[in-house]
């Protein structure tokens, strides 16, 4: 099985959707000679040419709304937003267009497009390069929401992505770029909407996503040597999202913590304790804590940013709060 | 920035056509003002009086295949284009038979089979998706346009510089029709574009710019008709500033406080395009009224046929969120 | 005490501070001679002259950014976005920009800016015209975000978001303009942060925002018949979050509704619904339910349109459902 | 659309002022990629090597109260309007006595006692509020001025279109800087900008533009005072268009894959604004060095102040969240 980083994985999903099919291309601001300012899309100007792996002006809601356009003629973009930060700058045409369209249509037009994306802090970026903001995205119907955790996951999820006929919002993470692991050979469309377990446990179920899948399997370790038996669950899909899944684990460990990245309040964790709470109501032996950032823009100095994004030991102490309780 | 002049004129035949769909869209647009004061339309209506030339002079010059984005004043473009009134009005009235299937109401009609990628309700929220389209054109080697219509107050909205701009840089096959009536809402001109003469603002982006006016609907379809050839041919992107006026409120039931009673007035006596064209072909009154009579039937059917038509269950409210 | 309408409360609030106080001033598209697409502004124009009532053009970023530059200045501008889907261009202004610079400066800025604007559904808009978007705010640290349900509520409040020398993102209800009630002869600020309780009542919290305020106290009212004491509160400012008094709520009554009319999916609801279920865990006899706008975009027809969007009677069956359950 | 022409020289004091300001900006930054390099500082850097002409220039032409909104590239502009290095070069190792005070980074340095009110990591984020600053002199009348510092490539992005117009519009005192090194990170202007002259994006405005050569720091500085005092004067807003050179990479490590060495190399030899100054003054090599000794201890001592200064604790990121 080759051994992909999660970069080269989603080099490979794009490249290999556009080898298949002359509707797929590739749009974003540097990513044609540069490779994009992550790399991501390094070596691809050479392969595809100018056309299909295209630089645009610095125009994030023309640059998103030329891809619902292209989308709307059957094509299947996928644009590339440079910072999650700057999807602020495009939310109407992905909430109001994007989203919409088929809605308002009747059902007359699908909008097979991908907007791909990244964020996250670990690297002192500062507040306007590091923002989570995929919780908004969950908020509006007729967007699907992609936030996948491992090299194999990110390969299978965005052809899936590329090739659902709605638009999906999919969001990748900075300091998950470097990350190696074996593949498989063939590359297969994952199933979006469905969860996976990256580890079983008994006492806590932690509902993690993104980097925190990581953070909460580190943890989870720590807590096996403390005889805490932990259950590692990554939705993948945030929308549409595997309740199922997430209540089934719950309703076995009865206690359940959720781990992300983005501000607490209002995070995605919100909407997935408010499903817990109500699919597993009379399984839990604990409220359920929620792991994220704490209530702040991004501060520059390292010591404080490191403060403020949760990980390991802060996914472990509410790991520790869970189970430090009785059950009733 | 070429002023177009009428290259050739068009056969009195073609001319009469024009007339009459100028017509049926005025006598459609007094309809819906009538129900909607009747209490029998739902939701929020802007119609186009005094800008029907831009409709059918823009609309008639397109050809099959070519599509267009409209925006929140869409019941001339969507006629203009040959959908059906009945579609329409049924529309308007939220029924299944509606050219949106009562999910789009008047600010959101489609006719996807026509061209028509839909009315927009965002200000200059159409416009990047007709430079995507264009570009789709162009990638595919497809001899089509996209035509993005727009009011001169949409082009204070970044969305509009940025989609021309890209569009230019691009050479996209798009099409971008101001219809320049110098009011946004209550907003006259002055407060909000900082300059004479609105094809500055295509010269941000070195943009093939034409003027015309839009209440001589032949003048249109010419400049029209050149600018999609331009397109059309691979020439790039055209912005056309069609100069026109707003003979009625801003929405439905606007009270018109901003602007003066007596203006408006005269307008609606110099610068109406129906009168002006009738004028032009010399219509006798019997002529006329026999058009009039015709379309206004027409008119009267697509509201009974709406009437009659299918409320959406509650439920289908869920269908088409997703694909 | 002075009778006002939701709608004159408004202007109330802003011609007073405007008397009070050069500083103040207002902005937006068709607030002069039209008097704002909603008539909030009627009247102000000849009060106050052109240059403190100012249309602008339609440029919602380069709006509420030239409102932040003026706050930064000292200045405390009142921008009317005219629909709250609008808030999708102006979002890179208000969640990088107002909500950040005094963090980024280490806390040199302040920006006092107050953004207001509308939707809500009722009068079939269509999706582009009504979408509730509170909840992506309530996520951002830096802004305020206020919901106000009523004349007097919205009058104090708005008078306390002026005055507040953060940015406060300010939500009014189309519904709700034409509402009427006696209001305190003397204009005093509400303080931001102070959750509103209604209704007492013994058997069931409903924590209501916005219309669903007035919804939750007609299905309280029915319920009494039916045996159940409601309480009903409204947090009025969505953050700062009272979250003491929702809490101190439910610990009463043990049992929690939570009702907006957004969509209930990563809704404020769910905000409030982990808040609650992890501050009065082993008070809640039964799963906190959240009633919201069905998952679809607003559809234009009435009858989809009335069943997507909650009422009184969607209050009551959360009520029912809530009280159909033992207590364990 | 006036070419500025240097009206009246400077004193050769003054350029030698603005020679060893350029310089201390040049060394400042060559300090910040060794010390980038080394692995001090965190973080996400841009710095402006070859645009110190710019910074200088317009800095120096600006008043006491004069306010203003720079870039990702801020270190020039805001040690130009006479911020410490000591606090800047603090600011960059996240520090309590940075500029910022350790909340900001090099991309969010800034210092509102000097009128800098923040570098902003949003391409053209820092527009709209210029436009808003100069609003408020305005309606205040005072005689003040807000000067906004952007890219090329800035000029793509809706908002910069929405703030020139509107600033146009209502006639604020604002001059908008952009800083035309022909480049967008990696992507040239052929690529993102479809016009020969950029000055033609004012023209959609109807705003007044003016070109200058930001290699020679005497232009630049003659064609601020010019804006400034035509802004101050209530005229309205103004147009700067300083045709510059990037000399080094975008951010700090680039490896420049999109550009050609040799072009790199060449710009080096005949575009340095340092260099041109230099020989301008017809300073002899004892002359340079003695100031360029000077710059230089500045900038070594501004590394060891930063390396002494205080940490902020962990909990102070709670802070400054509200006032
Ligand atoms: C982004 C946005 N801002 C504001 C509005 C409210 N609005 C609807 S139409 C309109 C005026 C549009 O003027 P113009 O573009 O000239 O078109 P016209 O109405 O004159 O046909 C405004 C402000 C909107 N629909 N979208
Ligand atoms: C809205 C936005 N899009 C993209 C970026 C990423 N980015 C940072 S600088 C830059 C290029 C800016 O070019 P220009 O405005 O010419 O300034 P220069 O870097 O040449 O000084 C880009 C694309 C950003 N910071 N903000
Ligand atoms: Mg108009
Ligand atoms: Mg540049």
């Amino acid at each position: 099985m080759p051994e992909l980083t999660y970069r080269e994985a989603v080099r490979d999903a794009l490249s290999t959707a556009m080898r298949r099919d002359d509707d797929v291309f590739i749009m974003g601001e540097d990513i044609a000679e540069m490779g994009g300012s992550m790399g991501v899309t390094q070596g691809m100007l050479d392969e595809f040419g100018p056309e299909r792996v295209r630089n645009t002006p610095i125009s994030e809601i023309a640059l998103v709304g030329a891809g619902i356009g292209a989308a709307m003629q059957g094509m299947r973009p996928v644009v590339e937003v440079m910072y999650e930060d700057f999807l602020t700058l495009a939310t109407e045409q992905i909430v109001n267009q994007a989203a919409k369209h088929r809605y308002m249509s009747g059902g007359q037009l699908t909008v097979p497009i991908t907007i791909r994306t990244q964020g996250g802090a670990g690297w002192s970026p500062g507040a306007q390069h590091a923002q989570q903001l995929e919780a908004w995205f969950v908020h509006i119907p007729g967007l699907k929401v992609v936030f996948p955790a491992t090299p194999t996951d990110v390969r299978g999820l965005l052809l899936a992505s590329i090739y659902d006929d709605n638009p999906v919002v999919f969001f990748e993470h900075r300091m998950l770029y470097g990350l190696k692991e074996e593949v498989p050979e063939e590359l297969e469309p994952i199933e979006l909407g469905k969860a996976r377990v990256h580890r079983e446990g008994e006492d806590v179920t932690v509902v993690a996503i993104g980097p925190l899948v990581h953070e909460a399997l580190k943890a989870a370790a720590q807590a096996e040597e403390e005889g805490i038996s932990v259950e590692v669950v990554d939705p993948r899909t945030l929308q549409p999202l595997d309740e199922d899944a997430l209540i089934a684990s719950v309703k076995k460990t009865n206690r359940c913590v959720v781990a992300h990245e983005a501000i607490t309040r209002m995070g995605f964790g919100a909407e997935v304790t408010a499903v817990v709470q109500h699919g597993a109501f009379d399984w839990l032996d604990a409220p359920i804590e929620r792991v994220g950032a704490k209530f702040t823009p991004l501060p520059f100095a390292p010591v404080m940013e490191e403060w403020c994004v949760p990980h390991a030991d802060d996914v472990l102490d509410a790991i520790r709060r869970t189970v430090g309780r009785d059950g009733n | 920035m070429a002023k177009v002049e009428a290259k050739r004129g068009l056969s009195e035949e073609r001319l009469r056509e024009f007339l009459r769909e100028m017509l049926l869209i005025r006598r459609f647009e007094e309809k819906v003002e009538e129900r909607f004061r009747a209490g029998e339309l739902p939701g929020f209506l802007h119609v186009a009086i005094g800008q029907e030339g831009v409709a059918v002079g823009v609309c008639q010059a397109m050809e099959d295949g070519d599509v267009f984005a409209s925006t929140h004043r869409a019941h001339g473009h969507t006629l203009a284009r040959g959908t059906h009134p009945n579609a329409v009005m049924a529309e308007l009235y939220g029924k299944m038979e509606g050219c949106s299937h009562g999910y789009g109401g008047s600010m959101h009609l489609y006719d996807v089979e026509r061209g028509n990628l839909g009315a927009n309700a965002v200000v200059g929220g159409g416009l990047p998706a007709m430079t995507g389209a264009a570009l789709a054109f162009k990638l595919r080697r497809e001899p089509r346009v996209a035509v993005a219509f727009f009011g001169d107050g949409a082009t204070n909205i970044g969305t509009f510089h940025e989609s021309l701009n890209m569009a230019q840089l691009w050479g996209v096959p798009a099409v971008f029709v101001c219809e320049n009536n110098h009011w946004a809402e209550s907003t006259p001109a002055k407060q909000h574009l900082p300059l004479e003469d609105i094809r500055d603002r295509a010269r941000a982006f070195g943009m093939h710019a034409i003027k015309v006016d839009g209440q001589d609907v032949e003048a249109v379809y010419l400049a029209a008709r050149q600018a999609l050839e331009y397109a059309r041919s691979g020439n790039g992107p055209v912005f056309l500033d069609v100069e026109t006026y707003r003979l009625v409120g801003h929405y439905v039931g606007d009270p018109q406080v901003y602007r003066d009673k007596d203006e408006v007035r005269r307008l609606r006596e110099t610068e109406d395009p129906v009168t002006k064209l009738r004028e032009k072909l010399e219509l006798s009154d019997d002529e006329f009224d026999e058009i009039d009579r015709e379309v206004t039937e027409i008119v009267e059917a697509s509201v009974e046929f709406a009437k009659a038509a299918t409320d959406p269950a509650p439920e289908d409210a869920l269908k088409n969120v997703y694909a």
